[in-house]
């Protein structure tokens, strides 16, 4: 029971930040949400039993890009943000659209309707690590090398122009 | 010795390379080698000749090596001797060799001294290999690098345009000649399939060559001898062959090479008996030859022309020789002429040297000066005048008895020939040395020539004097060139005392008219030139050969200009650029329709697609946004279909 | 790969090797392309020395597959016919490369098409596929359309476009020509040993249609009249080494092309063509020699004499003998020593004076007197002077013509006489004479050239003197081809 | 609590976050609803792990990368999109419009 009311309550603090993120003028609200948002699908996360994902989740999300967003807001943001229109020409066909993705999506969900919890929840770190350092250890060394090249493209870009 | 004697040619061909490459180290800047090589040369032409009438040596002596082939023929480098080739040989090296001392003295200073040696020599080796080979190819080849040396010779002083115009002129009247003789080896080549001498002899004593065949290469190759010999009426460029220096007169103008002509009548004389047709060709052309050139030497005021004239004029009589069947009369003549012609030059040259001209009008009285030239040109002129005992009475008086065993007619022109050359050699004689100096300042600094160019002339006195008595001796000059009895018919023996007498007196006679006529009266001939100006000018012109001659070079370059015109403004601008302009303008046509018929459909198509494409452009908004929302628009589309289905 | 082959693809790799150096290094195109002609020109010599004489058929043969559908072929061979013809193609490229050195502009490209030009003469003589034949055959247009469009004199474009269409024009008919043979021949084949065979069997209406198709095609390149005026253009404008190699090597590949198949293979046709060849060869002697006559430019007069000479080679050929044949040959080689260090010789005075007009000139030989002699014995060359190279040819031509021709050959040694006439001015006006003050600071030929002109004339004189070594070479295949005629 | 839970808040949280792609004008907003849609996916892999194939860890495991290379982007598309507002002083999209046809 506790577990139902824990999860309606992510539910509307994740639906609604991001609603928040989606919809609200101001970028600096916006990306407060988004924070908001991510806490909630960490919250999420926990209550599904895979602490490795939400600790990550906490982590990198909540705590890095997160974090990120904000500080690339208060350097490029301004103040008409809130003034301007943010919302573009097409928000009713999007709008349609993604109805009908929302749509298609309720009727998938139709399929796994029932399926219960199996058992209990196990801590999954000491699993998780054995596979990425086993099966999966090329995935694991590719992404670092995704993140590096990534760091390396974002010092590229980031940096001023050589005199 | 027989079996080295093709070293001759090759050793001096040798030396004209060495002189023009290292002429410059050797002594005398290489006229040594080239004299010492013609020494050599003439040392073996005298032991062949001893041995020859000796009888030790067996004539005629052939060798070759092949040369190459061609189309199942064998072109052959050789030599063949026999008494003719001799007789030849030694004119050939003796002339050549007291020319190239004479010279030392001649052309001593000149800036092109090396060269002038360096063409000598390799003028010698061409002509000793038309004297020795035993193939008329090679004979050509060699007959026609005589001509370039002659050209080359001519026009040894070419900063004077008038040498380099004689060179020219020369060159190209024995071309024209050459043409004939060009096609003449080839019907002889057709007729017995061969250019070896040996073989055409062969062939021609044992009858084996059509009479109509040896007309045609007869009389044609007699067109090449005509132009190489001076005869009517190609005769014209040896007068302005004397712009070039004497030594070479005397070696190529008088001796050698304009006897090439006649010597190659002798050495194809088999052929040439086989048609009577073309025997008189040769006979008369030689006796007009022989008048024509010995009237216009009396008119002629430059001393080298008028041996020059007369060269011409003997030359001419040695071709009636051979065509009335006067073998070994022409061929004497030849060898006496050779000497005392040369010899005749040598002394012209050596006045020349000492006054710097060639008018006899400007010269007078230089016997004083000039001693031994002057006995010498005598010697030379007594010898060819014909007056005995000189070498010129024994040849001349066996070519008029010839000549008058076989017609009357070439008889009395050769008579009148040989007044004419006693006539006008007198007045030469007398204009040159005797009288009073005409012009004082070139008298006084005339003075005899050095002992190399004298010395020359004293043998060739000498020879003059001597070799007709000499060599009639025991009928030893007959015996040397009919060895082998070449003559296919005999000739009936005229009475020579006769003969001998008439001629020796008409030449004394005439002779002695000259001496007085110039010496004694000289108004005497001024008034004739008066009197008989349209006779004398007609002579001055040369018959006016010499204008129809330009007439036809007038003719050839209209004619290349005709054709040049021809090929520019019709082959080229109108027919194959016409072509171009025709196509051009189709092209336009054609364009024009492109433009207005063709293109307009195209266009049509174009525009079509054009405003499909600005239509199509519309959703190419450039928006991100935009873009994803059709891709979600597509899957979302797609995702209906995948649950309808 | 074979000998030939290698031949064929040593320029290539030069070129190709050209291509990859910068352009400012001007210096080591220049060597590369030398040490690719010298290769080149090694090869050959090689080819010679290794050639057997006395074997009549072709030799260092090599077939490849190259187009099976078409029953194309790659495959060269030689026989004396195209051995001379190859070695003179390496010498004459070789020379003419060396002379090029002093090209200011766009070095790179000049000696890249060069190159590439050698490639297409050298095919053109080894082939032995028709199709193969064909291919070099156009290869060499496009360099020379190059080589003589931005290297040439004032109007290179007219004469480049000029000589491309003319050239463009015949070889598209005798490209026609090639595929009717193809598609009468049965298998169906390129293989010019096998179209010999075959081609006596046409009927011989098909024979002379295919015998003029080839013919005009050969008889541009020759170029015989009425087809010979691209040449003076083409030769003034172009520039000097590129005159040499079209005087040279390319007016050959005509009377080689007749030579090597039209005669053989079309025998027919062959006999109802000899009274049309013997005209042209007489029209060509006689009006070439007329049209040098009337010329003011020393390079037009050389272009023009050309005309004449390869009259000479027709008339040979009009002979249908062994000794005519042989002639013909041995003019192609001698023409191609004797005019193309004429040309040089013409390039060296150009380069200094910077004019060619005849009357500008006078005395030159009291100043410059080496130049003077190599002119003046190449010229003597030219005219047929017996003991150079020219009059061997030209002799065995006219002796040969003659047993079947005579009053043609009557006629037409009016032009010995015409070339001799207008040689012999030439020298006049240029050389002797008093000597012109103008030309006073001129220099005497340099070391370059001399590099360049020498060996041909060597060459001159010893192929005059020795005709054998050259005439061994040709004897026994002439022999046969006239064998196969009759 | 089933899983079509779940997948339905997963789907919802997605579809909020393509509308925010497809209709802010400001390119950090769409940077952020990206992250929106990332997530969703990633409550579908851990959703999946957690009801079909318990005891077994690959969907998390998959979930992580994607936090990995959700990272990764961010840092990207950051620095893009300093890099072009840079250039261009604006952040709206529509600015971003020189691929126009």
């Amino acid at each position: 029971m506790t577990e139902t009311i824990i999860f309606y309550m992510l539910t509307a603090v994740i639906l609604l930040s991001a609603l928040g993120v989606v919809l609200l003028p101001g970028l600096m609200h916006s990306a407060l949400c988004l924070g908001l948002c991510l806490a909630g699908v960490a919250g999420i996360f926990a209550s599904l039993g895979s602490d490795f994902v939400f600790a990550a989740q906490i982590l990198v999300y909540v705590g890095g890009i997160a974090v990120l967003i904000l500080f690339v807001v208060l350097l490029a943001g301004s103040a008409s943000d809130k003034i301007v229109r943010q919302v573009n020409d097409q928000w009713l066909p999007s709008l349609l659209i993604c109805a009908a993705f929302f749509w298609a999506f309720l009727k998938i969900t139709g399929y796994f309707s029932g399926i219960p919890a199996a058992a209990a929840p196990s801590p999954s770190v000491r699993a998780i690590a054995a596979l990425m350092l086993g099966d999966y250890a090329v995935p694991f060394e590719l992404i670092s090398v995704v993140l590096l090249a990534s760091m390396t493209g974002a010092v590229l870009f980031g940096r001023r122009k050589a005199q | 010795m027989l079996e080295y004697v093709y070293i001759l040619p090759l050793l001096s061909f040798a030396v004209a390379g060495l002189i023009l490459a290292f002429g410059r180290w050797l002594p005398l800047k290489g006229a040594s080698a080239g004299i010492l090589v013609a020494a050599w040369g003439f040392s073996q032409g005298l032991m062949l000749f001893v041995k020859a009438i000796q009888g030790t040596i067996t004539l005629p002596y052939e060798m070759s090596i092949p040369w190459f082939s061609f189309g199942g023929n064998q072109a052959t480098l050789g030599v063949y001797v026999d008494g003719l080739t001799i007789a030849m040989l030694i004119v050939v090296t003796a002339v050549s060799l007291l020319v190239q001392i004479y010279s030392t003295g001649y052309m001593h200073g000149d800036p092109r001294f090396k060269r002038f040696y360096c063409y000598l020599s390799l003028f010698t080796a061409s002509m000793l290999g038309v004297t020795l080979t035993n193939n008329m190819m090679v004979f050509f080849m060699c007959w026609e690098l005589v001509g370039v040396c002659s050209y080359l010779l001519i026009g040894f002083w070419f900063e004077k345009q008038s040498a380099a115009y004689a060179g020219k002129k020369a060159f190209i009247t024995t071309k024209l000649g050459d043409l004939g003789f060009l096609v003449g080896l080839m019907v002889l080549f057709y007729a017995t399939g061969t250019f070896e001498i040996s073989k055409i002899q062969e062939l021609a004593h044992a009858g084996m060559i059509p009479a109509a065949a040896a007309g045609a290469a007869g009389i044609l190759m007699f067109l090449g001898a005509a132009g190489k010999s001076a005869q009517f009426p190609l005769f014209i460029w040896l007068p302005d062959a004397m712009e070039g220096p004497s030594p070479v007169s005397a070696l190529i103008h008088a001796a050698t090479m304009v006897a090439a002509g006649v010597y190659m009548v002798a050495r194809l004389y088999a052929v040439y008996a086989l048609s009577p047709i073309a025997m008189d060709t040769v006979a008369w052309t030689g006796a007009i030859t022989a008048f024509m050139a010995a009237s216009l030497a009396l008119t002629c005021f430059d001393l080298k022309r008028v041996l020059a004239f007369s060269t011409v004029s003997q030359l001419g009589y040695m071709m009636m020789a051979l065509g009335v069947g006067g073998f070994t009369a022409g061929m004497f003549h030849l060898t006496t002429h050779a000497y005392f012609k040369a010899l005749l030059f040598l002394a012209a040259g050596s006045v020349i040297h000492a006054v710097h001209t060639n008018d006899m009008r400007e010269m007078g009285g230089l016997r004083h000066k000039m001693p031994i030239t002057y006995i010498t040109f005598l010697l030379g002129t007594l010898a060819l005048c014909g007056i005995p005992p000189f070498a010129g009475y024994f040849s001349k008086d066996e070519v008029l008895a010839a000549a008058l065993a076989r017609n009357p007619v070439l008889f009395a022109i050769g008579a009148m020939a040989a007044a004419m050359t006693a006539f006008y050699m007198a007045r030469a004689l007398v204009m040159t040395f005797h009288g009073k100096p005409k012009d004082a300042h070139k008298h006084d600094h005339a003075h005899e020539s050095p002992a190399v160019m004298t010395g020359p002339l004293i043998l060739l006195g000498a020879v003059s004097v001597v070799s007709g008595f000499v060599l009639t001796r025991h009928e030893m000059f007959e015996h040397l060139v009919n060895f082998e009895g070449a003559l296919p018919f005999e000739l009936h023996h005229v009475n020579h005392s006769a003969v001998a007498l008439f001629s020796s007196i008409v030449a004394a006679l005439s002779m002695s008219l000259g001496v007085w006529l110039y010496k004694a009266r000289p108004d005497i001939p001024a008034a004739c030139r008066e009197t008989f100006s349209p006779i004398v000018n007609m002579l001055e012109k040369r018959y006016w050969l010499d204008a129809f001659f330009l007439k036809l070079v007038d003719i050839g370059d209209s004619l290349s200009r005709f054709m040049f015109s021809f090929d520019f403004n019709f082959l080229d601008q109108i027919a194959i650029d016409g072509w171009a302009w025709l196509t051009l303008k189709l092209s336009k046509i054609q364009g024009w329709l492109d433009d207005h018929v063709v293109d307009a459909a195209l266009n049509a198509t174009g525009t079509i697609t054009m405003s499909a494409g600005r239509m199509a452009r519309l959703a190419q908004t450039g928006l991100v946004q935009n873009y994803l929302l059709f891709v979600a628009i597509a899957v979302s589309i797609f995702a209906a279909i995948a649950f309808a289905g | 790969m074979s000998l030939l082959s290698l031949i064929v693809v040593t320029p290539l790799i030069g070129a190709l090797l050209i291509l990859a150096i910068p352009g400012t290094r001007t210096k080591l195109i220049q060597g590369v392309a030398l040490v690719f002609s010298a290769l080149t020109l090694l090869l050959t010599g090689y080819l010679y020395a290794a050639f057997d004489k006395t074997v009549v058929l072709m030799q260092f043969v090599e077939k490849l597959s190259w187009i099976p559908a078409f029953n194309i072929n790659y495959c060269v061979g030689v026989d004396g016919l195209s051995v001379a013809l190859v070695t003179l193609t390496g010498l004459l490229t070789m020379l003419a490369i060396i002379y090029s050195f002093n090209i200011t502009v766009r070095i790179k490209e000049f000696f890249f098409w060069f190159l590439l030009l050698e490639v297409g003469m050298l095919g053109v003589f080894v082939a032995l596929d028709f199709f193969l034949f064909y291919v070099f055959w156009e290869l060499t247009l496009v360099p020379m359309y190059f080589l003589i469009g931005v290297w040439g004199g004032p109007k290179k474009e007219y004469a480049a476009i000029k000589f491309f269409l003319f050239t463009l024009f015949g070889s598209l008919l005798m490209l026609l020509g090639i595929l009717a043979l193809y598609f009468n021949s049965m298998p169906h084949t390129f293989d010019m040993m096998e179209l010999i065979k075959q081609g006596s069997l046409l009927p011989r209406a098909m024979q002379i249609w295919i015998f003029l198709a080839l013919y005009v095609g050969f008889a541009i390149k020759i170029p015989a009249f009425p087809f010979h005026t691209w040449l003076p253009l083409a030769h003034v404008e172009a520039p000097t080494g590129v005159s040499v190699i079209l005087a040279g090597v390319m007016l050959k590949m005509g009377t080689y092309g007749i030579m090597r198949f039209s005669f053989p293979a079309l025998p027919e046709a062959t006999k109802w063509f000899m009274p049309f060849l013997i005209v042209i060869a007489i029209i060509n002697i006689v009006y070439g020699a007329f049209c040098a006559m009337a010329q003011k430019d020393l390079k037009k007069m050389v272009a023009y004499s050309s005309v004449n000479h390869m009259g000479y080679c027709m008339l040979g050929m009009t002979a249908m003998s062994g000794i005519g044949w042989n002639g013909a040959v041995l003019q192609m080689i001698t023409h191609g020593l004797i005019t193309g260090s004429l040309f040089f010789l013409v390039g060296v005075i150009y380069d200094r004076a910077h004019t060619r007009d005849i009357d500008a000139f006078g005395g030159l030989a009291a100043k410059f007197p080496v130049y003077a002699g190599l002119m003046i014995i190449q010229v003597m060359a030219s005219l047929g002077l017996p003991g150079l190279a020219g009059f061997v040819g030209e002799f065995l031509c006219f002796l040969g013509a003659f047993n079947v021709w005579p009053y043609y050959v009557a006629v037409g040694t009016i032009g010995i006489l015409v070339t001799a006439a207008f040689f012999l001015r030439m020298i006049e006006k240029v050389f002797l004479g008093p000597f012109n003050e103008k030309w006073a600071a001129l220099k005497d030929i340099g070391f370059r050239e001399m590099v360049a002109i020498v060996p041909l004339v060597l060459l001159t004189v010893i192929i005059g003197v020795w005709p054998k070594f050259c005439l061994d070479l040709i004897d026994p295949t002439i022999t046969y081809l006239v064998g196969m005629i009759k | 609590m089933t899983l079509s839970y779940y997948l339905a808040l997963s789907g919802l949280l997605f579809t909020i976050g393509l509308f925010g792609v497809l209709t802010r004008r400001n390119v950090i907003g769409i940077l952020m609803s990206i992250e929106l849609m990332l997530n969703a996916a990633n409550i579908n892999f851990v959703a999946f792990n957690r009801f079909l194939y318990p005891g077994q860890y690959a969907g998390q495991l998959n979930a992580i990368f994607i936090i990995t290379l959700a990272a990764a982007e961010v840092v990207v598309g950051l620095a893009l999109v300093m890099a072009i507002y840079k250039n261009i002083k604006s952040v709206y999209v529509e600015d971003y419009n020189i691929l126009k046809g």
